[in-house]
C-alpha cells in the first residue's frame, strides 16, 4: 500500500536523483550480497562512483557495449545474483532491446535497467542522446515493469521494491534535480497510481517531470474555476487501468503528460486503457513524433512544448471536446 | 594426460547422440540438422565426462553451466540431455510441437537441464559470462561452457563479450567454436570470411586450442587443458563439418533441411552403424583392458557422473511413431533459421 | 488513390509473399541502378536469391550482423543508393533499433526495412523468432512509416511506393502464402487504410494476416444480423486518424485485430486515434502481452486466439459494451 | 613521400583548429575538450591536404566523406570546418545553442560539411563501408574516412564492421583510431583494456599502421600510405593523448569538462602561442626554400584545394562574447558524455 504525502511547495528537491539512486542501491548492497550495479562506461554521469568504490567486486564497469552488459546481467541472475544495469535511456533500451527480450524477458531472469536522463532532461546531450522512445521500445516487451521514478523520495522507496521484485524492470529518471513532489518517506505501489490533487472537470494522467508542472497547471486553472485531478502515472507498465477508468468516469476528460514521444509512452498506455474501458476524450501533452536536438532543459521544454502553459491549453481543449454534444454520446448528466 | 573415460567409450557416446538426435529429427521430419550433427563430439565429452551435473537436479546450484548459445542446434543437446537422463526418451517426440518441451531453439524454461534461452544469435557469450563472473562473486567453482557457431561470431557482441572476458581474465569460462565453415546461406568464406578466428581471439586476449571437433581425444585434451589455464578465458576451436556423420556432411543447403522418409532412414542407417562400430571398438579395449587387469579392482573404466550415458541406452527402432506427417507448411530446405 | 478490388473468394494466393516481394525489387532494379538488396545470412529464407543472382553488385549478404546492416544501408544512402534491407521481423527490429533511430531515420537516410515472418507466421521458430513487438519497436522511432502489407497484390505495388518515398519505411510480412484479398492490380495508399466491407454496427480494424479472419468474421456475423465493416489498416503509422474517427462516429464500436502484441501496434495507434478524435468502445483481438512460442501456425493462431472466431466474440462484447448506457454517455439515437 | 603541402604548414593549420576548437568550448562554457583536442592534427591532415571537399559545395556528389563516429568530438571538426570555409566563424558561437546549427554531436542535416550524423558510439563504420560501398558501385573514386574513438571500439558494431569492410575489400575507406589510451570513465586500460588495438584489426584483415598522432608529418604518410594499400580497408592507429596541448592532457576526467574562466583563458593563451611557434616555423621554413629558390616558378608550397585553411585567419580573441554564463545545469566535469 502507497503512504505518500504531497510537499507542500514545489521546489527543486535538494538531493540529485542519481545520488538517490546511488544511496538506495548502496543500502541494499549493504544487506544483500547480491546486488550488483553494472555500468556501461558511464559511470561518472550515473553518480555510481560511490557504489563502485564501496563495492568494486560488485560493481562492473563493462566499457561502451551495453548489449553485453544487458546479457551479462541475465547471466549474473541466473546465478542468484541481482543485477542493475545503467545506461542514458537512449542506448539502455535502443541498444539492448534484442538482448533486454530474450536473455532478460523471454528467459524469465531478474535484470533491472536504469534508463538516466529521459527526453528533454538529456539537454546538451542533444538529438542522439534524448529519448522520447524508449517506454514505447520497452513497453513491446512482454511483462515488463516499467516505472518513471518522479522525485529522489520515490527513487529510495522503489529501488528497493524493484530489487524484490524478481524479473525484468525498466526505470526512467533524470539524472540532476528534479521538482521535489513527495515528503520524505512516501512508499509507493508498484502498478498503482497516485491521485496527487483531487478533482472533479479533468484528469491530468502525468508522469517523471510533468507530474510538477501538471500540478502547477491544477493549480493556475483553479483561477479559472478548472478542477483539475492529477495522477502521478508512475508505472507505465502495467499501467493502473482501474485508476484511468475511474477517472475517466469521474472526470470524464483526460489530458497525458509526458517527457516522451506521445506514441508508444504513457499516452499510448492511458489511450488503450480508456478504449478498453470508459473511452473518453484525450488530449496528449509530450513529444509529437519529433527528434531530439540540444539545448537547455527549460529551452527544450518550450521547444516541445513540455509546459504547465501547454497542460493548460490541452485542459481547455479537451474540456471543449467534452462539452460538446459527443457524435453519438450526449451528455448523461 | 590420464582421464577417467577412455576416448573409445567417448565415441560411443558421441555416436549414441548422433543417432538420437537424427532419430529426434526424424519425428519432426525437418530440423538444423547440420548444426546438430557439428557438435556432437563436444556434447559427448562435455556431457560424458567434463561437466558437472545431476540429471535428478538439473537446478543444482554448484552444477557447471553449458549456454548453447547457437540455439537451433537443441536437438544435438535434447538427444544429449534425454541419453544423460534428465528426461525420459519418450519425450523427444515433443520437439517443436506446439505446447511441447522441446522448441526448436533452447529454452531454459522449457526443459529440464537446458540451461540458457538462446536462439538470438550472438547473445549466448554474455550470458555465460555473466555466470562465470556470478559465479566467481560466489566463489563457486562451478564452470560455464559456451558453444557459439562460427556464423555467430559474425555478430559484434560476440566480440564484446570477448573483450569483456580477457578483461576480467575470466578463467571460469570455457568456451567453443563450432567452425563448420557454413553458415544458413553458404560457406562462412563466401557469406563473411572469418578468416583465422583463433587469430582473432588470440589477438583479443583469450588462451585458444584448435583441435579437431569430431576426434573426441582431442576435444577431452582441450577441455583438460583449457580447465588447467589461469588468468584468461579458454577458446577451443572446433575443426568440424556441418552435417558430419550423415550424408548432409559438408554439402550446400544442409543448415535447416526438410529429409524425405528415404533420406531419414539413410542417416539413421547410417549413424546406426556408426554406432555399432564404435561400440565394438569400445567392447575390445574393454576385453583387451580386462585380459591386461584381470583383477575386479579395476574394471572398465566408468565415469562417476554420467549413469545415463554409461552403457548408453540407444536402440536402432524409431524414436516414436510419427504422429503426423510433417505438415505443409513445414519450412522447406535451407528456408528456416 | 487507390484502387482496389476485393477478391471473391478468400483462399490462399498460390504466390508466395517472398516471392512477390523478389519479383516487384527486381522489377525496381532493372529500371534504376540504385536498388541494392542487404541480407543478414537470410536470404535462403527471404526468397531473395533471384536478385542475388541477377544482380549480385547490389546485392550484399552481410552475415548474421544486422546492426552493421543497417548501418552500411545508412551509408549506401547516404550516396544515393536505395536499400532494402531484410531479416527476420525480430532481429530486424530489436537488433537494429539504435541503428534505425539514429543512422537511418535521424540522419534522414534512405532506408527500407523489411522484418519476414511476423508474429505466428515465424511457427517453428518459436519464441525468440515470434515477433509481437517489433510495430511497437519501430512505432516509437520518429516519423518512420509502417506497413504490414497483407497479401502479394499489396506487396508488388507498395514495394515500389515505398522505393519512390524517401525516407524510412518498416515493412511487415510473412514469407510465404497467405489468404489472398486483393485482386491482381489493386493499389493502394500508403497512410490511407482500406474499407473491404461495409457495415453499421461495428468496424473490425485488422492487418496483415488477420485481415482474412476479419473477412470471414464478418461474413459469419452477417448470419446473426451484425453488420460488420471491415478495414485493412495496412499503413500502422501514420495511421489513417481520419479513417479511425469516421469509423467509430458511423459504427460506434471498434474491434482491432493483429497478429502482435495488443500493446504498441495497431490496438494501440487506433486507440490513441480515437482518444483524441472520436472516443469509442474497443474490444482488441492480439496477442496479450505474451512471448511466442514453436508451433504450426495453425496451431498458434488458436494458442493465441488469433481467430476468426475471437473476432466473433470481441465484437459481441463491443456491442454489449456500445449498448450500454455509457457511464455518463447515452447513446444519441 | 612527396607532399604538396609541407609539415610545418600543417602543423600551422593543426594549432589553428586547436585554438578554434577552444574559443569554440569557451563560448558555452564546457564541452568534450579531450576527445576533440586529440583528432585535431589528423583533422589538420585531412582538411588541410588529403580530404577532396568543397567549401562552396558541401553536397558535391564527387567529395571525400569523413564520418567522425566520435560524434562527441564534434567541435574539432566544427572549428576545421569553419577554418576551410564551409561556414563563417561567428557560427561557431552557435555551439550546444537550443536551435543553433552546432550540436554537441555531429548531425548531417545541421551543420554544412558534416558527411554523417553521429553521437551513439560504434554506428560510424557501419555507415563509413555503407559510404565506400556505394561509391565503388557507383565507380566514384571518392574515398570515405572515418574516425572512431577507442574507447568505441568496445562497441560490437565496430568489429561487425571491421570483419564486412575485410571481407569486402574495401580499399576506399580509411579509418582512424583515436588511441587516447582514455574513455568516459577512466583510461581504458582500466574500463576495458583494449590490448593492442592494431593487432585486432591486423586479425580482422585490415591494413594497419600505427603512428604518433600528434605528428602531422606522420599522419600524411600513412594517409598516403592508405590511399595506395588496394584490397583491404586500411585502419591508422593514432597514438595520442586525449586532451592533448591543455592542461588536460592525460589527465583523468578530461573527457567532458565545464571549465572555469580561469581553466579557459590559460588553454588559449597556450594554444595561441603553440600556434606562433607553428607560424614561426612555417615562416622560417618559407624563407628558407625562397632562399633556396628565389625564381617565383616555385614558391611556397600552397595547397590547392583548401583555401580557408592556408593561410589560416586564426585571431587570438575569443571566438564571440559570451552570451550568457554557463548555465546552471552545465554538465559537471566527468558527467556527460
Ligand atoms: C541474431 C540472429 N540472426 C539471424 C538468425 C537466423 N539464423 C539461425 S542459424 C543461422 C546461421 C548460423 O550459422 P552458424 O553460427 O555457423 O551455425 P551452424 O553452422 O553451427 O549451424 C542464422 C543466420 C538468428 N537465429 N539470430
Ligand atoms: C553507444 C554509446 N554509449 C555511450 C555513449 C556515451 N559516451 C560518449 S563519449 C564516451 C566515451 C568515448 O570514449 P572514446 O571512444 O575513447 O572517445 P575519446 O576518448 O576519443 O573521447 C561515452 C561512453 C555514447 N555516446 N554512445
Ligand atoms: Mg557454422
Ligand atoms: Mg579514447
Amino acid at each position: 500500500m502507497a503512504m505518500f504525502k504531497v510537499m507542500d511547495k514545489l521546489e527543486k528537491s535538494p538531493v540529485m536523483m542519481r545520488d538517490a539512486y546511488c544511496t538506495a542501491l548502496m543500502d541494499l548492497a549493504s544487506e544483500n550480497d547480491n546486488i550488483v550495479a553494472l555500468d556501461a562506461d558511464l559511470v561518472s554521469s550515473s553518480g555510481m562512483k560511490p557504489f563502485f568504490n564501496a563495492y568494486p567486486e560488485r560493481a562492473i564497469n563493462v566499457g561502451i557495449a551495453e548489449a553485453n552488459m544487458v546479457g551479462i546481467a541475465a547471466g549474473l541472475s541466473a546465478v542468484g545474483k541481482i543485477p542493475f544495469v545503467h545506461s542514458f535511456g537512449c542506448f539502455a533500451t535502443r541498444k539492448t532491446c534484442d538482448q533486454v527480450m530474450i536473455s532478460a524477458a523471454y528467459a524469465k531472469l531478474n535484470v533491472k535497467i536504469l534508463g538516466s536522463d529521459p527526453g528533454v532532461t538529456a539537454a546538451y546531450n542533444g538529438g542522439t542522446h534524448m529519448p522520447f522512445e524508449d517506454i514505447g521500445v520497452m513497453r513491446s516487451i512482454p511483462q515488463i515493469k516499467i516505472i518513471e521514478m518522479t522525485d529522489p523520495t520515490m527513487v529510495s522507496d522503489i529501488v528497493r521494491q524493484v530489487a524484490e521484485d524478481y524479473g525484468v524492470h525498466y526505470l526512467r529518471m533524470p539524472r540532476k534535480n528534479v521538482t521535489g513532489i513527495y515528503e520524505p518517506g512516501s512508499t509507493f505501489e508498484i502498478g498503482k497510481g497516485n491521485i496527487l490533487r483531487d478533482g472533479d472537470d479533468v484528469t491530468v494522467i502525468a508522469g517523471g517531470i510533468m507530474v510538477a508542472e501538471a500540478l502547477r497547471a491544477a493549480a493556475r486553472l483553479k483561477d479559472e474555476g478548472i478542477s483539475v485531478r492529477v495522477v502521478d502515472m508512475f508505472t507505465v507498465k502495467p499501467v493502473d487501468t482501474d485508476l484511468i477508468a475511474r477517472c475517466a468516469k469521474e472526470t470524464r476528460a483526460i489530458v497525458t503528460a509526458e517527457n516522451h514521444n506521445i506514441y508508444g509512452g504513457l499516452g499510448s498506455a492511458v489511450a488503450e486503457a480508456l478504449a478498453k474501458t470508459v473511452p473518453a476524450p484525450v488530449e496528449m501533452v509530450g513529444i509529437n513524433d519529433s527528434f531530439g536536438q540540444v539545448g537547455t532543459e527549460d529551452w527544450l521544454r518550450k521547444e516541445y512544448n513540455l509546459t504547465e502553459g501547454e497542460i493548460c491549453d490541452a485542459v481547455r481543449r479537451v474540456l471543449q471536446r467534452k462539452k460538446r454534444k459527443f457524435l453519438w454520446f450526449t451528455i448523461d448528466n | 594426460m590420464e582421464h577417467r573415460i577412455s576416448a573409445k567409450e567417448l565415441r560411443v557416446i558421441a555416436e549414441g547422440i548422433r543417432l538420437v538426435t537424427l532419430q529426434t529429427l526424424e519425428g519432426f521430419g525437418a530440423g538444423h540438422i547440420g548444426g546438430s550433427m557439428s557438435i556432437v563430439e563436444t556434447l559427448a565429452v562435455l556431457y560424458g565426462s567434463e561437466l558437472r551435473c545431476d540429471p535428478a537436479n538439473p537446478a543444482w546450484e554448484d552444477r557447471d553451466r553449458l549456454v548453447l548459445s547457437k540455439g537451433h542446434a537443441g536437438p544435438a543437446l535434447y538427444a544429449t540431455l534425454s541419453l544423460k537422463g534428465f528426461f525420459p526418451k519418450e519425450m523427444l517426440s515433443e520437439l517443436n510441437k506446439g505446447g511441447g518441451r522441446l522448441p526448436s531453439h533452447c529454452d531454459r524454461n522449457k526443459t529440464p537441464g537446458v540451461d540458457m534461452t538462446t536462439g538470438s544469435l550472438g547473445q549466448g557469450i554474455s550470458v555465460a559470462i555473466g555466470m562465470a563472473l556470478g559465479n566467481r562473486m560466489n566463489r563457486s567453482d562451478s564452470l560455464t561452457y559456451l558453444i557459439m557457431g562460427d556464423g555467430e561470431c559474425n555478430e559484434g557482441q560476440v566480440w564484446e563479450g570477448a573483450m569483456f572476458a580477457a578483461h576480467h581474465k575470466l578463467d571460469n569460462l570455457i568456451a567453443f567454436v563450432d567452425y563448420n565453415k557454413q553458415q544458413l546461406d553458404g560457406f562462412t568464406k563466401d557469406v563473411l570470411d572469418m578468416g583465422d578466428i583463433g587469430a582473432k581471439f588470440r589477438s583479443f586476449g583469450w588462451f585458444v586450442q584448435e583441435v579437431n571437433g569430431h576426434d573426441v581425444a582431442a576435444i577431452l585434451n582441450a577441455v583438460t587443458a583449457a580447465k588447467a589455464n589461469k588468468g584468461s578465458p579458454s577458446m577451443i576451436i572446433l575443426d568440424t563439418v556441418k552435417g558430419y556423420g550423415t550424408f548432409a556432411a559438408g554439402i550446400e543447403g544442409n543448415h535447416h533441411m526438410s529429409l524425405t522418409k528415404e533420406q531419414m532412414a539413410e542417416c539413421i542407417k547410417a549413424a546406426s552403424e556408426r554406432l555399432e562400430e564404435a561400440r565394438a571398438a569400445f567392447a575390445a579395449e574393454r576385453a583387451e583392458q580386462a585380459a591386461k587387469n584381470p583383477a575386479p579392482k579395476a574394471p572398465a573404466p566408468k565415469p562417476a557422473d554420467n549413469p545415463a550415458l554409461q552403457p548408453l541406452e540407444v536402440t536402432d527402432d524409431k524414436a516414436e511413431e510419427k504422429e503426423e506427417p510433417a505438415p505443409d507448411d513445414a519450412p522447406a530446405e535451407g528456408s528456416d533459421a
